[in-house]
């Protein structure tokens, strides 16, 4: 059976080229790069060449790059560690109501904390109101984290209009960029923000290595404290292996990342366009426009998603309704509830996230099973009944 | 996740559609939930001769609906009632527990369907008793 | 040149048939395990197993085993996770002063956050007093957390002890295992701990990959908020490809336990033997029997540890002084201090822990360098010249 | 981390020993800190000539005052005043961070051992102006 994936935004595999540089760090080069001796002096270097990839590859500096265990510690590292170190500054954040759950769950762990959070509204594509986000601003409040990409519905937030608007209240801004790296160009001096959440497994480097660049002078509080690991910043061992796989991801990533997002935006542009014409009673959720290059999607009305996904799987397609971390969950995607729309749409919701090894034959292949997948489900549903009852 | 019995009755599900003639109709469950179930049964002297549904839901819903019906199919009213979620589930495999809801939903549907028939011919069943349709609720 | 490693206690090399278990899961099974379809279920399972088997290694349930991002990061998570969920009941913690930096850093994060911390202090050997322990326990000591086996010096801990003190008064027990792990067996329902950190990278497994044991119904909330993995308590995408090398560690690491100690024993024994017959001022720091089997730590007089390393790493060997996580520092080793040596003295230590590719030539080769580069160094010292003056 | 001049008057220190009936002796340092200087001098018509070190301390404890000693050696007492701990530094190639005391260090000995000779035969040297080894403390 043909295999498709179609669930970059969930995780990536690792590429060839980046599995062959991590190899000879787990048995040859081993050493704990704390130590003295030769060995460690190997793994320090190895390290030391890797931030500094890292850190060019969003225009910062190396000593601005802290490796961590996975986007979701970046996130809440830069969150916790934030509002533990201006806690005597402020007890206020605000965020958004389509962030991570990294983000929106450390946020609510600080409220009960006796932190207070505003969770902005977006608009039905998913954006924040700027004027909004301003007037949210207060003596007390210690940091903005809104994310610069959202991983469900693609949508692209203004990052620099909100670092202006923080700016000019003294307000620190993070940013989970952990969908962006790689699909856009990120450059933290242009965009002005102070932390940045990034992760590797979604570039096609390893799962369980992630970064936060945290801007020169940034008070920031420990997430894990013991060794002096990281500049003193990041306690534990550092996983050497997964740091060299992550910026060769990174590497690679930045070096083709016009010809990938070109890529992309064709074969996600021919998706959606094929969809829209085959099939009726849809949604495109997220700004057509401003969105991730590889990010589709789509509500199918009178369907569920769960259902949609298992029929995909049983063709070979492996797709994501509502987001991959949360499918424990059988409330729909707090995402799509936050762009408005209702429960029983908001079920029907299937993310096909395109990655560097799609071709268009896979594309071809989803738009020839999916209307088929799509109408079965309909003519099951007792929803879709009464629509066409009503013709 | 799921069993091979689930994935069986969710790719090939038995007795799908509607019964235009129905003698009982039964819908539960509603779309904030994610899922809901309809059944339609042809009854002809307490015998469910025929039975068919519809449900907008997961993978599980859709299985439990139909192996809900082949359950009772050829049944009497009677055994229908005896239909519990556990043997729905059971006669699955099993379900992952945060699906057990749909094994809940499918014994719902099949007394609401019943429910409906008594309503509509004045019958009494004491299964039934304290029994209301509209009571139901999203448990989940 | 001849190269022999005696730092496995800072970390060791990935063992082949580890890492040879580890590579389907990079680019083959890489899944998200959260996700509906087959790929994704393919990585759960291969998860679920790797709970399993590292669940069993220590007697525990599966659902009692949290993969982490290190050892660090459990440490962090327990003491951290434990204070938050029970702040209510109580602010005071117990610890010792020989802890792992992951522990004695976290602890005085929580005395900034308004916890109150009792350091217990260690007798020569670096034991706790246990009437000590008993009688520090109070109305509101919500946590017990006592190393297993020290790092530095291999003195191995009465866990079980601790704990029946413990228990007596209702307090949670964590303990720190993780240089116990595959050199002793660790039995938790024998020891009844609540809470007990591992780090795979110190048993021939990958670096970055850890786990915290939380008995079924300890009140703990987590450290890295986020998506529903790891039964809800730990976010990010698991590291599969880590999780599964660890697991296969765990495994070659239990089955050859005693075959394993019994070889470290009988080198550390040589070690200690010879180097205390050949070398003069030397003191053996940690018990002599309660010991890691790969354990040796001891004080040369009148020279320093650093110059020391630098001279062993010149004929290629590799060990460390103090403890490597922290030799960023130029302060002894707290340990070291913690036993009641003198700075002078602590100066001067080294530790070599010897591991599973160690050979008696490797032992062999240490004897016949050591003296001469202890002479050396000695010849070059002042304080030396006085003792010998004064003969 | 240290760079290949340090490793090689690690490895190879020059001017290790003492020095018998020598005319100067300064010793800095203290063992808590982890490092002492000892340093000897010959010296001859306001000329070292001959100095000799030992150290106990780090490994670029050691390389400092090996170089120290090369670079004073046959130089005059005024020449040998003139080198600082940056001197001594950007001679092994730089030092890293943590380690810069270790210069200090070096040039600490130095003029102790020059305050040595002076007390010892009643001299005066402005450089020593306000200097004295009693009030060196260790400062890391
Ligand atoms: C006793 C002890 N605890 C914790 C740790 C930390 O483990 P990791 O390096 O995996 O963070 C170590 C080793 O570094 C250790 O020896
Ligand atoms: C926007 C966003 N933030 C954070 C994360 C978490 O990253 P990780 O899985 O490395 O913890 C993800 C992906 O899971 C993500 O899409």
């Amino acid at each position: 059976m043909k295999r498709v994936y179609l669930d970059y935004a969930a995780t990536s595999p690792v590429k060839d080229e980046v599995l062959k540089e991590m190899l000879p760090y787990f048995s040859d080069v081993f050493g704990n790069p704390s130590s003295v001796y030769s060995y460690a002096r190997e793994s320090k270097k190895a390290i030391d060449k890797a931030r500094d990839i890292v850190a060019t590859t969003i225009n910062a500096k190396a000593k601005e790059i802290y490796f961590t265990g996975s986007g979701s510690e970046a996130d809440n590292w830069a969150i916790k560690g934030v509002a533990s170190a201006l806690k005597n500054k402020g007890k206020h954040i605000i965020t958004s109501k389509i962030e991570h759950h990294a983000v929106l769950h450390t946020c609510e762990y600080l409220e009960r904390e006796g932190f207070e959070v505003t969770y902005l509204d977006v608009d039905e594509n998913g954006f924040i109101d700027l004027v909004d986000l301003e007037n949210s601003i207060r003596e007390d409040t210690i940091l903005i984290s809104i994310m610069y990409a959202n991983n469900e519905i693609g949508t692209i937030l203004p990052i620099k209009q909100i670092v202006e608007i923080a700016k000019r209240k003294s307000v620190l801004v993070h940013t989970d960029a952990v969908q962006v790296y790689g699909n856009i160009l990120i450059d933290v001096i242009d965009l002005g923000v102070d932390l940045l959440s990034l992760s590797a497994h979604k570039i096609y480097g390893p799962k369980g290595v992630g970064a936060l660049y945290i801007k020169r002078g940034t008070k920031i509080n420990s997430l894990i404290y013991g060794g002096a690991q990281e500049m003193k910043k990041r306690a534990g061992t550092e996983n050497i292996a997964g740091i060299i796989g992550f910026a060769k991801a990174a590497e690679l990533a930045i070096e083709n990342i016009e010809e990938h997002a070109t890529k992309l935006k064709k074969l996600r542009d021919k998706l959606i366009e094929e969809i829209t014409k085959t099939i009726p009673h849809i949604r495109l959720n997220g700004d057509p426009i401003k969105r991730l290059p590889g990010n589709v999607n789509i509500c199918f009305k009178y369907i569920e998603g769960e259902a949609l996904l298992l029929s995909l799987d049983l063709v070979g397609i492996a797709a994501s309704s509502g987001s991959a971390c949360t499918s424990g969950s059988l409330d729909p995607s707090h995402v799509l509830m936050a762009i408005g729309l209702t429960h029983e749409i908001a079920h029907g919701s299937l993310r096909l996230s395109i990655g560097d090894f799609n071709s268009e034959e896979d594309i071809d292949y989803v738009l020839e099973k999916l209307p088929e997948i799509v109408q079965r489900l309909r003519d099951m549903s007792p929803l879709y009944e009464e629509v066409i009852g009503g013709n | 996740m799921y069993s091979e019995k689930v994935m069986d009755h969710f790719s090939k599900p038995r007795n799908v559609g509607e019964i235009k003639d129905a003698d009982a109709v039964g819908q539960v469950g509603n779309a904030k939930c994610g899922d809901i179930m309809k059944m339609y049964m042809k009854i002809e002297n307490d015998i469910i001769v025929d039975v068919k549904f519809k449900t907008f839901g997961c993978g599980s819903a859709i299985a439990t609906s139909s192996i809900a019906t082949e359950m009772i199919k050829g049944k009497t009213i009677k055994e229908a009632f005896r239909l519990t979620n556990r043997a729905v589930a059971d006669a699955l495999d099993g379900l992952p527990p945060v699906k057990m809801h749909c094994s809940v939903l499918a014994e719902q549907a099949v007394k609401t369907a019943i429910y409906n028939y008594a309503q509509k011919n004045d019958l009494y069943f004491e299964e039934l008793e304290g029994f209301d349709p509209d009571d139901l609720e999203c448990h989940h």
